[in-house]
């Protein structure tokens, strides 16, 4: 940490770069797993690399506040055109890789994109299909020749050329240091990037964040849980996303660690088992899926086997998390906790690469309690944060030692946060962002003119631990006819849950009682559906399957029961439930690009089965229009069960919010 | 289970192909080192060392010979014994013909003359496939112990007409001979047997070892990709020879200390055959396995059959153990056609995903 | 010996041989005699290979192990006071439950591996039943009941060219007895619906099937057949010299002709047994001196090695296209 | 490796012809005097119902069958017949009707082994590893992940051939060839027994072969609509002989080609 003592001078990560270049020029800076090995470049490769890009970019025209859209998976070159841009004061502006061509032509054109830097071949193509709505757009630049060969080259060119330029143009017309001298040139003040967000309505949102902003917050992160140059993370979520610009370009940058590129998607749990990451960071869905795999494959595992794992599961439940928390433990307890260390929670975490974690953190969305508890007890590491592209991530996290399933954390350093009347959390830090990129009005709207940003989320203190605690969106939290409370996300995720339950979207609000969509999960219910011979063709199939209506009624029913026991939470219990024909999916615009349900298209799109929810239907006929991956468009149709659930009696009275 | 391969994560193509990538093996092939080298010499018994570890070790060499032929280049060779009897009898001519150079030069370097040899009895393998080439190898095998019988001049004329084997110092320490105690002895197979078998590793994963495979798994293939047959299954023939010459020339002058020709008739070759068989075709490992196994067999049914109550004389012991090998041999080919060798990697592979199933 | 000056060398090898021959024919004839009955032998013993290679693709190596096993079976048998035809009955019987035994426990579990792995397995089988047979009949040689089964002995001779050449009786009798045996079985392929089913087999698996024998039978059959072939093989074996399993590595002796007659072919088995028995014992009586003696042991294998060479697909086998 | 005067052959023009070639067994006659040529660079397909003799034809090419009349002229030598040997050092390469694999072998080491003649270091070295060879094999390791790279196998790297599904097995063949970096590549029915998914997929590494290492490419194919989008050139045989040869559309059009083929596939 030492090398990190804040250096206010030190204000761009360009600047970083320099200073890693300099500190740790031979340190790992990034590796990707490519052609079958872990290519790496220490820091003072990735200072050449970026330069010559940046000068290239600079040959190509880019100017001061010009605007770079970079476009793909997370990939060494593109981070570097990142830094590139910004180097040369550009601005990077990264794009949702799975973005459909609308979508991404909304997004470039409303930023203005100068030039486009993408991955292959797949993401020219879009380009190139939306130009002409793109005027401002002067070139392409793409990472990965493949099948690129016979394109027109006039506007299109290949990352290694235009480093090329940059190292001609370096030799003839610039002196030593002239590229230093323009990176110098860049403020604190400056805008850093704009993110934009999927927001759950309406177009993206391109979030304006100032280095001043980034740099801090990561320092901050960094200072938080001690991070050094040492940390070995992998980078696979969205480039576009806050959370990955965070923990994989702005904390690397600062604190100098090293970041690895998996393979291909495919591979990404056997490389970060490889790489071992001691860093991680993930929405709740990763760990989700991990933890449905390892129970789908233990499901196949030895009678032996599997009790032995079961038993050890159940001591590490029992002890794992105090021992984890340095509580007084009895030895016995300790030595069964240490011999199921042997036998079984460190091949898991072998397994998923989290032998060397220190620090993993869940962020994005509530995470299901037992499956939270589930890592912390073999032993990870496993924190919650609360955060928001406006915010540069960090509003509230957990401090080691105070570790709570059921809450956010305390807010993070220099960040100030207060609850208004109606639940909503408003926060105020030097992370804050610039504003909406083109947008004063929406800016307004969020950012109070003293700097309080409205995070749209309701939640409160919890006065035993002094944690934050988000029910909800805010705007989200409804009422019952009967005024009763309403908070669909917290009904969603205590469905979700279940391993078996993908998606869930919750009705109610301004209605009479509360009703579910629910998305079964194709790996778990597959395989439970293998070992108990139930044939099924297609997820449509599996999903209107009777015994799987049975089995998530259970689980409908288990939800009731425990929202019973929750007070306010007990009239809003589930009425009836349905299991759509279709898995929701963000190319039909069903999800945002994190994979969060949106609700409110939802309901309209399968307006039929509301209607069907509250009008005591049966069964329900509707035929949906769906988006392949390669943008075709199709029509399925099916016939919906609807399935009636008799509520719990409250274990409390009624609470009828006022 | 013990496999925490996390982290371990390969930056250059050199680390990649190693011949021992993850640390855990690298770790457990260097205790098995150490405790050769150490432990077994410091506390094991000259019984153990001289009637036990000696011709394990020798034998398995064979097996690696036998391996290279008849499982990496999937020729079957029923010739083992004749080849191993050309190191031997090389091994002593040129001692008594060189006396001057020392002995040990001449157990490795009478390998090829009988390298010499299987290239030979290789040619036809050209022409002629599968049982037939088995056939073509008998015949060496016979061939080559009629030769032993009635060439008198291999044996310098010895009344006994057996191999005796003369007395020599390594570092002043008598290695061969009666004087060579089976400690001196021991280290010089060990020596000897592990810097060949790393050479056979190397071989087997390189170019060379994957020619070999190519031609076993798919001749027409091989061909059409330019791989020369002819010149691939004589290489293959002349390693293997070699790697059996040694073992042999070792067997007499390591570990019989004299020999006639009946120790290298075909019933050697059958031997070495079942142990490669139960070790696991194209498998160095396997090739020590099965070598343990069907060499020690013998040694052991005895005391187990004697712990279960039942007390038997040598004679039934043996037949016993006879009937044994052949039931294993048929057992392997029936559930795990590639021999001990595979049931290790696959009790590896499970470590490796332990507790996962797979 | 071997030191001998290469011009006198060369007319031992290439001109006194003839000569003698020309000289004695007597001697030559008898020769020619012996060959031959050695000869029908190895054809035997190559029979037996040839059934079981024809109908299972099985090399079966273990072939020679049964002529041994069988031979003591039956001596053991009459030696424990069982009457020497109800002794010849019990182990016919054997060698049917040894057919059973090796389809249920060998074969059946390895259909469609591929011809090594079963090679293998009847390696296996070999190792098994050496150790078996010594263990219940011991290891030491017996003597053959041939009087008891009434097989003739003494010896028949008449002149010749101012020689005398004598034949066993014995010897006459396995000539006969072989050629029976052949007869016998080249109806059975050829006339029989079984027989026919057989050699389907040779072709393809599916094709028997549609004849209505299942393989398991079919493999059961042709062993059983092998195991007859072995024990006459053996009886007339041990007849001329003695029980032993020595006769399992001299049964390898019949590979060579197997090479000479192809893997498939009975008529090549018989003449390639000839072509063998009489070559090696030729070579031995008027070549062998050079080289001090015992050359049969691999002249048979060098004759068919250097023959392959030349047709590597045996005399009678037939010659393979290669597909890709 | 190459003969001294052969020839270096520009795009377009003539790579390999056969002229007049003839080939029987025993009294079978699989091909009847037929000629064609293959120019540098296209695709050139061979098409024709079963027993045409496509098969024969492509052994004959590399040398694995020898035509009884005939001759074969590779990059301006002219051959009575190719041997194998030649053919592969020629930069002949090809994959077969019914995959012919290494099938204990991993992919990585199938593909290692298309690279075997361009391998040099002695047996000394390899006997050693360290040094020269390892240096070896870890230039050649590069080449063949690049291909491996190319044909998106990295999850098979490690699998032994004969536990993967078709689809993928034909792909690793595909890949095998291209390690021996060959100026014309054979392939046999590349596209049989694949759904369409996997047909689709290999038409695209088919055509980015061709115009990304200009490899010029012969193939026999039974689904016309594939033949007609890949290949610039179709030769159509039937019973060992030819009865056409053009641009697809001109095939497509021929009489005795719709009687012979399309009628019998309609």
């Amino acid at each position: 940490m030492a090398q990190n003592a804040i250096d206010k001078s030190v204000d761009t990560f360009p600047k970083f770069l320099l200073v890693n270049a300099r500190v740790r020029g031979d340190r790992p800076a990034i590796r990707e797993k490519d052609l079958g090995i872990w290519q790496t470049w220490a820091w003072a490769q990735v200072k050449e690399e970026v330069k010559a890009l940046a000068l290239g970019l600079k040959e190509l025209g880019i100017e001061r506040g010009d605007k770079v859209a970079i476009v793909g998976s997370n990939k060494p070159r593109l981070y570097w055109a990142m830094c590139a841009t910004q180097s040369i004061g550009g601005i990077p502006v990264p794009v949702y890789q799975d973005a459909v061509a609308d979508e991404m032509a909304f997004v470039l054109a409303h930023a203005g994109a100068k030039i486009a830097i993408v991955e292959n071949q797949e993401q020219v193509d879009k380009v190139l299909s939306i130009s002409d709505r793109l005027p401002s757009i002067s070139h392409v630049i793409y990472d990965e020749p493949r099948g690129l060969r016979d394109y027109d080259h006039t506007r299109l060119k290949w990352m290694n050329e235009v480093q090329e330029i940059g190292r001609k143009a370096f030799a003839s017309k610039y002196s030593g240091d002239a590229w230093e001298k323009m990176i110098a040139e860049g403020k604190g003040s400056d805008i850093a990037v704009i993110l934009y967000t999927s927001g759950t309505t309406g177009n993206p949102k391109g979030v304006m964040l100032t280095y001043d902003s980034v740099v801090v917050s990561s320092q901050n992160a960094n200072a938080f849980d001690n991070l050094t140059e040492k940390e070995e993370v992998i980078a696979y979520l969205p480039m576009a996303w806050v959370g990955d610009h965070i923990f994989s370009y702005a904390q690397s940058y600062v604190a100098g660690y090293t970041v690895n590129c998996p393979e291909s998607p495919e591979t990404i749990i056997e490389d970060r088992r490889e790489i071992g990451t001691s860093y991680a960071f993930a929405p709740p869905r990763v760990y989700e899926n991990l933890l449905t795999l390892t129970m789908v494959r233990m499901e196949d595992a030895g009678r032996v086997k599997r009790a032995m794992f079961n038993y050890f599961l159940k001591h590490a439940r029992k002890w794992g998390e105090k021992i984890l928390n340095k509580e007084s433990v009895p030895v016995g307890a300790r030595l069964k906790y240490w011999l199921g260390e042997i036998l079984v929670y460190g091949p898991m975490k072998n397994r998923y690469g989290f032998t060397n974690v220190r620090v993993a953190y869940t962020a994005g969305e509530a995470i299901g309690p037992e499956i939270f508890r589930y890592y912390r007890s073999l032993g990870v590491n496993l924190k919650q944060l609360y955060g928001q592209t406006e915010a540069a991530v960090y509003i509230t996290a957990q401090p080691d030692g105070e570790i709570y399933a059921d809450t956010v954390g305390k807010p993070s350093p220099d960040v100030e946060i207060k609850i208004e009347p109606n639940g909503e959390v408003l926060f105020r830090s030097p992370g804050v962002f610039a504003g909406y990129y083109k947008d004063p009005e929406k800016t307004a709207e969020t950012k109070t003119p003293d700097g309080w940003v409205k995070s749209g989320d309701a939640g409160f203190f919890d006065p035993k631990t002094g944690h934050l605690k988000i029910i909800d969106r805010a705007k989200d939290v409804g009422k019952l006819n009967d005024g009763t409370l309403f908070a669909p996300k917290y009904i969603e995720n205590k469905l979700k849950f279940y391993p078996n339950i993908k998606e869930a979207v919750a009705l109610g609000d301004k209605r009479d009682y509360v009703t579910v969509m629910l998305n079964i999960d194709l790996v778990s219910v597959g395989s439970w559906a293998e070992r108990n011979n139930v044939i099924y063709g297609s997820y449509q199939e599996l999903a209107a399957h009777p015994r799987v209506y049975q089995m998530l009624s259970e689980h409908v029913d288990e939800v009731n029961k425990s929202l019973s026991e929750e007070g306010p939470m007990a009239g809003a219990q589930i009425k009836r439930f349905l299991i759509l024909h279709k898995e929701l999916d963000a190319d039909d615009g069903e999800l945002t690009r994190t994979q969060k349900v949106r609700r409110g298209f939802i309901t309209e799109r399968y307006g039929p089965l509301a209607t069907g929810l509250y009008e005591g239907a049966k069964e329900v006929g509707i035929t949906t229009e769906l988006t392949f991956e390669d943008g075709r468009k199709g029509n399925i149709s099916a016939r919906v069960k609807i399935e009636d659930m008799k509520p719990h009696a409250p274990a409390a009275p009624m609470g009828k919010a006022a | 289970m013990f496999y925490r391969e996390a982290g371990q994560f390969k930056t250059t193509y050199r680390a990649d192909m190693a011949t021992f990538p993850i640390t855990q093996d690298r770790i457990g092939i260097a205790i098995i080192l150490m405790v050769a080298f150490t432990v077994i010499p410091y506390f094991g018994s000259n019984f153990f060392l001289h009637a036990i570890m000696i011709p394990f070790l020798i034998f398995a060499l064979a097996a690696i010979g036998l391996n290279i032929l008849t499982g990496y280049t999937g020729l079957l060779s029923l010739g083992t014994g004749g080849f191993m009897g050309v190191g031997a009898y090389a091994c002593y001519k040129l001692a008594t013909i060189f006396p001057e150079v020392h002995i040990l030069i001449w157990v490795v370097t009478s390998g090829f003359v009988s390298a010499a040899v299987g290239i030979v009895f290789g040619l036809p393998s050209l022409r002629i496939k599968g049982f037939y080439l088995a056939v073509a190898t008998l015949a060496s095998q016979f061939f080559l112990s009629w030769c032993f019988i009635r060439i008198p001049w291999l044996v310098n004329y010895n009344v006994s007409n057996a191999i005796e084997v003369p007395r020599r110092t390594l570092f002043g320490v008598h290695v061969t001979g009666p004087e060579a105690t089976p400690h001196a002895r021991y280290f010089v197979v060990l020596a000897i047997v592990v810097a060949m078998t790393w050479l056979a590793s190397n071989l087997v994963r390189g170019r060379i070892g994957r020619m070999w495979m190519a031609v076993r798994d798919m001749d027409i293939a091989a061909e059409l990709m330019g791989i020369k047959l002819l010149n691939t299954k004589l290489l293959a023939f002349a390693v293997s020879s070699f790697y059996c010459g040694v073992a042999g020339a070792m067997l007499v002058f390591l570990y019989y200390g004299s020999a006639e020709a009946t120790a290298f008739s075909i019933n050697q070759s059958f031997a070495i055959l079942s142990m490669v068989i139960i070790g696991g075709l194209g498998s160095l490992l396997g090739s020590f396995l099965g070598a343990a196994l069907i060499f020690m067999l013998p040694l052991l049914l005895p005391p187990f059959l004697g712990s279960l109550g039942l007390s038997i004389q040598a004679a039934t012991a043996e037949h016993l153990s006879f009937m044994v090998i052949g039931a294993l041999i048929v057992f392997f080919l029936i559930v795990e056609p590639h021999g001990l060798a595979r049931l290790w990697q696959i009790a590896k592979q499970k470590l490796r995903v332990w507790p996962y199933p797979y | 010996m071997l030191c001998v000056k290469p011009y006198s060398m060369f007319c031992k090898i290439f001109i006194i041989p003839f000569y003698e021959m020309w000289e004695l024919p007597d001697i030559f004839v008898q020769t020619l005699w012996e060959g031959l009955v050695g000869g029908t032998l190895y054809s035997l013993i190559a029979l037996g290979f040839v059934l079981i290679f024809k109908a299972s693709g099985v090399f079966n190596f273990a072939q020679g192990i049964m002529v041994v096993f069988a031979a003591l079976s039956l001596v053991g048998l009459h030696a424990i006071g069982v009457p020497a035809i109800l002794a010849l009955a019990l182990t016919v019987l054997i060698m049917l439950v040894l057919a059973f035994a090796i389809e249920r426990v060998v074969l059946r579990p390895l259909v469609n591996q591929p011809d090594i792995i079963l090679f293998m397995a009847t390696f296996g089988l070999t190792y098994f039943l050496i150790g078996f047979g010594e263990l219940i009949f011991g290891g030491d040689p017996k003597v053959m009941i041939t009087k008891q089964l009434y097989i003739p002995t003494g010896t028949l001779s008449f002149d010749f060219a101012g020689g005398r050449v004598e034949m066993q009786k014995l010897d006459i009798t396995a000539v006969v007895v072989a050629s029976l045996m052949v007869a016998v079985l080249a109806v059975f392929f050829s006339k029989t619906r079984i027989g026919r089913a057989l050699r389907a087999v040779a072709d393809s698996h599916k094709a028997a099937l549609s004849v209505g024998i299942s393989l398991n039978q079919i493999w059961i059959i042709v062993w059983f057949a092998a195991g007859l072939v072995a024990l006459v093989t053996g009886i007339m074996w041990g007849a001329r010299s003695e029980v032993s399993f020595a006769l399992e590595i001299i049964a390898l002796k019949a590979l060579p002709v197997l090479i000479l007659g192809g893997f498939t072919s009975i008529p090549g088995a018989i003449v390639g047994g000839l072509i063998i028995g009489v070559g090696e014992k030729v070579g031995e009586i008027y070549w062998g001196p050079l080289f001090g003696r015992g050359i049969e042991s691999w002249l048979a294998y060098m004759i068919a090695l250097v023959f392959l060479l030349f047709r590597p697909q045996g005399l009678f086998g037939e010659k393979i296209i290669e597909r890709v | 490796m190459r003969a001294p005067d052969e020839t270096t052959i520009k795009a377009g023009q003539t790579l390999l012809s056969v002229e007049g070639v003839s080939l029987s067994f025993g009294g079978v006659k699989a091909i009847r005097n037929v000629s064609f040529d293959i120019r540098k660079g296209e695709i050139r397909a061979i098409i024709g119902p079963n027993g045409a003799g496509k098969t024969s034809m492509l052994n004959v090419i590399n040398g694995f069958y020898h035509p009884q009349e005939g001759q074969i002229t590779f990059k301006g030598i002219k051959r009575k017949k190719m041997r194998p040997h030649d053919a592969a050092t020629g930069g002949i390469a090809r994959t077969f009707q019914n995959v012919a694999l290494f099938k204990s072998m991993t992919t990585l080491d199938n593909i290692m082994a298309g690279r075997t003649l361009r391998m040099h270091k002695s047996f000394f070295w390899q006997l050693l590893r360290y040094g020269p060879a390892e240096q070896e094999e870890i230039e050649h390791r590069r080449k063949v992940e690049e291909i491996i790279d190319f044909l998106e196998i990295q999850h098979i790297r490690r699998v032994p051939v004969g536990r993967l599904p078709y689809g993928l097995q034909k792909r690793v063949e595909l890949g095998r060839a291209l390690a021996m970096e060959p100026e014309l590549l054979l392939l046999d029915e590349p596209m049989a027994g694949m759904n369409l998914e996997e047909k689709e997929d290999m038409c695209r590494y088919v055509i980015d072969v061709n115009n990304h290492y200009g490899t010029t490419i012969a193939l026999i194919e039974h689904d016309m609509g594939v033949v007609m989008d890949l290949a610039n050139r179709v030769v159509v045989l039937d019973y060992g002989q030819k009865i056409a040869d053009g641009t697809p559309d001109e095939v497509k059009a021929n009489k005795a080609v719709i009687d012979a083929y399309l009628g019998v596939a309609h």
